[in-house]
């Protein structure tokens, strides 16, 4: 059986294609776009050809994400928080908290033994603790997004910031700036404040080991240090797949 | 001419105190055998745990920012409360031997509750107290409150408190309210020996050392401030208004790190004046005295509304009364973001300046501040005080 | 698959809904008659300015405050007004809604009608609970010319810690505003209509509770947000006779519904409860609920326990009792006189209601919300972050951890009770939507 | 509908440099200069005797040494042979103030806003706002500039000059367009229900997404927007006459929406807002080297 799951995110569109509930043949992630119906069917069929498979042999479409209404063609939706903590327990069945960071949200699950969502809790309205926060900071400080977390990793220490928020951060970093902080510890600063925010939303639901991060933002190592710094624990990156793609595993999972 | 005023050696023993509180407090606890008590309102009765032998320890800000309250505590509670359990929870408190409130407003409260149940400590005491302390049956209720609590206070210790014992207790009180109010004296010379950042450190670290100690320091310094040379601009001479604020940065940057001068002459928040204003005025019943002093001092503005006859807020008398002695050029209404008790004031403050006419500056604190944003406002503020001869 | 209830509209409702309709308008046009005003907390000691006369018409400030957030339009008008006088966002909703409309100068009835001035009250009398009440009606006599306002101090902790000590000093305080208010009518005080007004009251509260106590059923016989509803009249003027009535009649309809296996909703498949004062423009999240998945909304501490009297905590501290507490009758007191009637309206709000426990620990709403839970077999709790309220927002993430210990689903979502510009829907649905999911339960459409 | 997703450069607002070349500056007595570091722009302004004679207004790079370079660079390009040290009062304002090194003094961008409009619009102003890239500023002043009163947005950049910028690039609209089409709609929408920058940005794909042609959705943003100036506005108390400096006094669909809101006409310019500032600094700038002089 073949079963396709679509995260339609509010930056990217993410798509896996899963045989037999099991085995990953097929992945995609493209910028969403103004049409989502459209950036589903192409990070689909971009997926599908990534693994060989026609469309017409796709048994099931499941659909996820904050753009998950907006794909008639799928079978199914679920919400974000079932298919990231379904996808999280798959890539690392030890995992008891998920902790997902998009482009403009984050949130916390908690997982009992046997996969089970046992609570969650998503951050509050503000974009502070998400990607865009490192996206728009990267451009303003003249960075490629790849080596923003490097950056961090390489500072000494964290420059003082205040703002808790995106816009004001920005006015913040722009101070830093003038001061002639080294951007290494701007960077380190962005990435505990974000870090700061998602643990905060975490810690509602309690942190359990195995911490696992899924969603983009994990791929980002300053955030991923920061936020061990934050939790004092260990977190970990699903193996098997980038983590972005985790909410769509899960959606392709949902049908088992 | 004496020394320079600031460098008088007193200063710095005020800032070391707040800065090594956890220190100090460890230590008194090993040299006296006694017990210290973290308080979080300052309408605690402290007069009482000091005559039991327990040192009284303010729970204040630590101006860092932190992440681990908001499981417990609603996002729209002041930053002051988050900072103060975020510490408890981070086990920075570790030595107390117990902790106490005295019944103020919601937000504490709710850190009070939750650090009784999530940070060990051996013994913790919510004492009611009266929330309309301008009513006439206030004292009274409060005195049977305070009675149970020196009872509690005795159990918890093992000890009786004498008269004896609260007769010293309230004389060193009262001596330090009385001696921190002779420093605030000098406050009102064209050029005061003291800028705001000491006289506030001075305030807060009376709070977290035992007062006999403090008395000592006080006094000497009243000696040494009675011919200090003054090398500093005085400039605009401000008044800072409203919630706890312990924020040592905020001082320093506008007293010494911005482009014009200015002296804070008078805090009135409850790291300054509201909180050592009020002497206890003896008498046969010393818990009565004491309730007394405590129901009559310069009001909270969580306590501080009508009843009966009256339909004013006893605190704006102050204000007015302070403005006037301490030759106020402009007032800083300072608010902890999200304080209820002081925001519902503000309006009304606000139209007591304009009619005292006194230029006020508003500005919201969190956690941490942001020193850039206030520097701006700060400036342009003392910019429309002075600066006249820039425009002709 | 859902089960199928009958289900039959309220015969009380409209009677329910008239009496508010009538009451802002008493409140209106009282001056014409030479009437006495008071306005002030729906906490206060409703019954104590009744003994100024039979024409003595309140005005409370928190149901005026949700009227005014019902009507988007006039509310963001009313909060814009009171954000540019410089009232900060964060401050209690219902206060904003409630100065604005005294900025605006404008009044609005129930059914969305604006009347131009702002009915000033004779005087305003009011408690303090959580840090806003006092100092409400303080500034709002400000705002309307020197209003005189009096404040009763309540300050004297948890029912179950009570003594005659502290009800003595609520009393005193009683006894003074008595004295107050006559000098601010010039009316002569009358003790006989001060008792009538004590004795409905109790009858008004613990009747709610008897009633609420009927939603332990299955089907569940109401559902909150009809219960909002009639709910109502209690936080309007809970000591007025026909108020007490009315909730007698509605007893014994809902006993009758019970009886013959009516439900408040005809899919009652999932039962949850509430906790916080809800969105009262968003109140399509319990129809969301209730058409997609069957659920019913059996209740909250907010709806029974702010204005119903109910026994509450044992003197341990150690279990809450939700039964209805006694009236004057069923518990054999006998009132006669000023200082009797007094004494009973100071304990009986001191003790029985809930909602004046809650800002004295935590301890007493984690039990107390547990036990509502297993007395109203309910399936989950569905929490609204209310960041309108700070009274009913202290406790509430204690008590989501302590349930979530204790192996009850809990459910959050963000909004404001009173200002409809601080509630996203889209979000809302998904944290429905996943919560449910996360349980299992598909939309009744999916099934 | 157009992929619009794609960041373009739609913000970028044009750049300017100007000289009046009937003056010259070697007649002048004092030489004063005045620069605005803002978040989003800098500007530099140079004037003779009070007379406002060149400047250049920038984007604001993410150093500010760079920034407040280029600008007065530019400018004494443009005049030619006018060299920094001829300049006799340098006088530095705007967010990065304090990092400009040639700067002889800082004032802030408050009161030289207000000191600037006094200028430029006339002695009649009392009531400024001033409009920039990342805050907002209602300033009351008095018959000569100064500042008697005034107010900050707080916290929440929501509804700034940034705002307007990224609706700009995500409807791909050139920002000089984006007020003259928000006022092409028969009727005002509903306003959006955030200014919050990061979220109007969803919310505005949302409307997208339901098929809002693009002026109605500027439209609903623009009037969210005014509405958060209005309240600040509200709170100083708006006197006449009233004037709008800063870059979106520039955007014609936020200053007829706050018009309209306040029931006040702004005063009409006929100059570059975004300069006020600094022609306020350099105003100050002057008044400065007189009273040093005066000293001496
Ligand atoms: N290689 C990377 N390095 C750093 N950050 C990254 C990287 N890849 C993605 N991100 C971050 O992840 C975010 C997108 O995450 P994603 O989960 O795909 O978002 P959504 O599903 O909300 O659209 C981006 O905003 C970006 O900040
Ligand atoms: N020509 C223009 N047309 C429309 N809007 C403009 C124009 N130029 C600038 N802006 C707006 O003005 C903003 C910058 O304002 P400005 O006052 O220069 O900011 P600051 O001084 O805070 O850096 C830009 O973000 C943009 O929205
Ligand atoms: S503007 Fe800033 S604080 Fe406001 S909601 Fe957006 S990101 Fe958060
Ligand atoms: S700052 Fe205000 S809200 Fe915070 S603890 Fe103090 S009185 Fe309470
Ligand atoms: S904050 Fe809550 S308890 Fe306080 S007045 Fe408002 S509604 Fe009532």
């Amino acid at each position: 059986m073949i079963t396709a799951g679509i995260d339609v995110g509010s930056k990217y569109t993410k798509a896996v294609v899963l045989k037999n509930g099991a085995e990953i043949v097929g992945y995609a992630n493209i910028r969403t776009g103004m049409d989502h119906e459209k950036s589903a069917r192409e990070a689909l069929e971009e997926a599908l050809k990534a693994a060989g498979i026609n469309r017409d042999q796709v048994d099931k479409i499941i659909a996820t994400g904050f753009g998950k209404t907006s794909v008639p063609f799928a079978d199914d939706e679920i919400s974000q928080v079932v298919a990231a903590g379904k996808g999280g327990y798959f890539a690392r069945p030890s995992t008891r908290t998920v902790i997902e960071v998009g482009a403009e949200e984050s949130r916390g699950i908690k997982l009992a033994e046997d996969g089970k969502i046992r609570d969650f809790a998503l951050a509050d309205k503000c974009a502070a603790g998400a990607g865009s926060f490192t996206d728009a900071m990267a451009r303003y400080l003249e960075v490629p997004l790849e080596e923003f977390g490097q950056l961090s990793l390489r500072s000494k220490g964290a420059a003082a910031m205040n703002a808790q928020c995106v816009i004001f951060a920005e006015s913040e970093v722009v101070s830093l700036v003038h001061q002639n902080v080294p951007k290494e510890e701007i960077s380190r600063a962005i990435h505990d404040a974000i870090a700061d925010r998602v643990a905060s939303i975490v810690r509602r639901v309690g942190i359990e080991d195995d911490v696992l991060v899924v969603g983009g933002l994990a791929n980002d190592p300053g955030f991923i240090d920061s936020l061990k710094r934050e939790l004092n624990t260990e977190v970990y990156l699903p193996e098997i797949i980038a983590p972005e793609y985790i909410p769509a595993l899960g959606a392709a999972l949902m049908e088992e | 001419m004496g020394k320079k005023a600031e460098e008088l050696p007193q200063y710095k023993q005020f800032a070391e105190w707040i800065e090594n509180r956890h220190d100090y407090a460890k230590k008194w606890q090993q040299n006296n055998g006694g017990k210290v008590v973290g308080y979080l309102c300052t309408y605690v009765p402290e007069e009482i745990l000091y005559a039991g032998g327990v040192l009284p320890v303010r729970i204040l800000g630590s101006h860092e920012p932190e992440s681990i309250t908001r499981p417990y505590l609603h996002d729209m509670y002041c930053p002051f409360c988050h900072d103060c359990l975020a510490q408890g929870l981070e086990g920075r408190f570790d030595y107390l031997d117990g902790i106490m409130l005295a019944q103020s407003c919601l937000h504490l409260r709710q850190v009070f509750f939750t650090w009784e149940e999530r940070v060990p400590v051996d013994w913790s005491y919510y004492m009611h107290f009266p929330h309309g302390v301008n009513n006439n049956h206030a004292a009274e209720y409060l005195k049977g409150e305070l009675e149970k609590f020196k009872v509690a206070v005795e159990e918890w210790t093992g000890t009786t408190i004498t008269n004896k014992e609260l007769d010293d207790a309230i004389e060193v009180y009262n001596k330090n309210r009385q001696l921190m109010k002779q420093v605030y004296e000098f406050r009102k010379l064209e050029n005061p020996p003291i800028t705001g950042l000491h006289a506030m450190e001075m305030v807060i670290s009376s709070q977290m050392v035992d007062k006999k100690e403090h008395n000592e320091v006080l006094e000497s310094l009243l000696e040494d401030l009675k011919d200090a040379e003054v090398d500093r601009d005085t400039g605009t001479r401000l008044m800072i208004i409203g919630s706890e604020d312990d924020d040592r940065e905020f001082f320093k940057m506008v007293e010494y790190e911005q482009n014009y001068s200015a002296t804070f002459v008078f805090e009135e928040h409850c790291t300054g004046a509201r909180y050592f204003w009020d002497e206890v005025r003896p008498e046969e019943d010393r818990l009565m005295a004491i309730a007394k002093r405590y129901v009559n001092r310069v009001p909270c503005p969580a306590k501080d509304w009508p009843t009966y006859g009256f339909y004013g807020r006893r605190r704006f008398n102050w204000i007015e009364k302070w403005v006037k002695e301490f030759n106020v050029d402009g007032a800083i209404i300072m608010q902890q973001k999200f304080c209820d008790p002081h925001e519902l004031d503000i309006p009304s403050l606000r139209e007591l300046l304009d009619n005292l006419n006194i230029p006020h500056l508003f500005l919201e604190f969190d956690i941490t501040v942001p020193v850039g944003q206030f520097r701006t406002r700060v400036e342009a503020f003392l910019e429309s005080i002075g600066e006249d001869d820039l425009f002709f | 698959m859902a089960k199928e209830f009958k289900v039959e509209p309220l015969k009380v409702w409209n009677d329910f809904k008239k009496y508010r309709e009538q009451y802002y308008r008493d409140y209106l046009e009282a001056k014409d008659n030479g009437a006495v005003r008071w306005a002030g907390s729906a906490w206060a000691f409703d019954a104590v300015p009744a003994g100024l006369g039979e024409d003595v018409y309140p005005l409370t400030g928190e149901p005026y405050g949700a009227t005014v957030a019902f009507f988007k339009d006039f509310s963001r008008r009313a909060l814009e007004k009171a954000e540019r006088a410089g009232v900060p966002r964060d401050l209690c909703g219902y206060l904003r809604n409630y100065w604005g409309s005294i900025m605006m100068d404008k009044y609005v009835l129930t059914d969305g009608t604006e009347v131009e001035p702002f009915p000033k009250p004779d005087f305003n009398y009011t408690i303090h609970i959580c840090c806003t009440h006092a100092k409400w009606y303080h500034r709002a006599g400000e705002l309307e010319g020197d209003v005189p306002t009096y404040a009763v101090d309540i300050s004297v902790g948890p029912g179950y810690l009570l003594d005659d000590r502290k009800i003595n000093y609520v009393v005193r305080q009683l006894e003074d505003s008595i004295k107050w208010m006559e000098q601010i009518t010039g009316r002569e005080y009358d003790d006989e209509l001060l008792i009538k007004a004590v004795l409905a009251e109790a009858d008004s509260m613990s009747t709610w509770a008897k009633i609420c106590k009927l939603n332990q059923n299955i089907p569940a016989p109401l559902e909150e947000k009809s219960m909002f509803t009639l709910y109502a009249l209690l936080v309007l003027h809970r000591a007025d006779p026909r108020v007490a009535e009315l909730y007698n009649k509605l007893y014994e309809e809902t006993q009758d519904r019970v009886k013959r296996g009516i439900g408040a909703i005809n899919n009652e498949q999932f039962r949850f409860l509430t906790d916080n004062p809800p969105p009262w423009a968003f109140l399509n999240v319990y129809r969301y609920l209730e058409k997609e998945y069957g659920a019913v909304s059996l209740g909250s501490v907010y709806t029974f326990g702010l204005e119903g009297a109910w026994l509450g905590m044992d003197e341990k501290g150690e279990t809450w009792r939700w039964e209805p507490a006694p009236t004057p009758e069923e518990a054999g007191v006998e009132i006669s006189n000023r200082e009797d009637a007094l004494r009973w309206t100071a304990e009986f709000n001191l003790r029985y209601r809930p909602g004046w426990q809650h800002p004295y620990s935590h301890k007493i709403r984690k039990i107390e919300t547990l036990q509502m839970i297993k007395d109203w077999k309910a399936d989950a709790m569905i929490m609204h972050l209310n960041r309108g309220c700070e009274l009913w927002a202290m406790s509430e993430l204690e008590v989501r951890d302590y349930l979530v210990k204790h192996n009850i689903p809990v459910a959050t979502y963000e909004g404001n009770m009173a200002d409809p510009r601080e509630f996203d829907e889209a979000r809302t649905w998904n944290v429905i939507d996943s919560f449910m999911e996360s349980l299992g339960i598909k939309k009744l459409s999916k099934q | 509908m157009a992929e619009a997703i794609q960041e373009g450069e739609y913000w970028r607002w044009p750049e300017t440099v100007w000289v009046d070349e009937s003056k010259n500056w070697k007649e002048a007595e004092v030489i004063s200069c005045g620069i605005d570091l803002g978040s989003v722009s800098t500007q530099a302004v140079i004037m003779l005797d009070g007379e406002l004679y060149a400047y250049a207004s920038f984007r604001t790079g993410s150093s500010s040494l760079d920034s407040s370079e280029r600008v007065v660079k530019a400018v004494l390009e443009k005049i030619g042979d006018l060299k920094l040290e001829d300049i006799h009062y340098i006088v530095g304002t705007g967010y990065g103030r304090v990092s400009i090194p040639f700067a002889h003094k800082t004032i802030t961008e408050i009161a030289c806003h207000g000191r600037g409009a006094n200028f430029l619009y006339g002695p009649t102003v009392r009531t400024i706002l001033d409009m920039g890239g990342q805050d907002l500023k209602a300033i009351k002043v008095d018959e000569r500039g100064k500042v008697v009163n005034f107010l900050m947005n707080d916290k929440c950049a929501a509804g700034t000059g940034r705002g307007v910028e990224v609706m700009a690039d995500l409807l791909a609209i050139p920002i000089t367009e984006v007020g003259p089409l928000s006022l092409q709609v028969e009727e005002e929408p509903e306003p959006v229900s955030t200014t919050c920058v990061v979220f109007a940005k969803s919310e505005v794909l949302g409307l997208m997404r339901k098929g809002w042609p693009k002026e109605r959705i500027l439209a609903a943003y623009f009037r969210a927007m005014a509405s958060r100036v209005v309240e600040l506005l509200e709170r100083v108390g708006v006197e006449e006459d009233f004037a709008i400096t800063g870059g979106i006094a520039k955007n014609i669909g936020m200053v007829k929406r706050i018009e309209n809101m306040l029931g006040v006409k702004a005063l009409k310019p006929d100059f570059d807002t975004q300069i006020a500032g600094a022609v306020g600094a350099a105003l100050f700038g002057r008044a400065l080297y007189l009273k040093g002089k005066k000293k001496k």
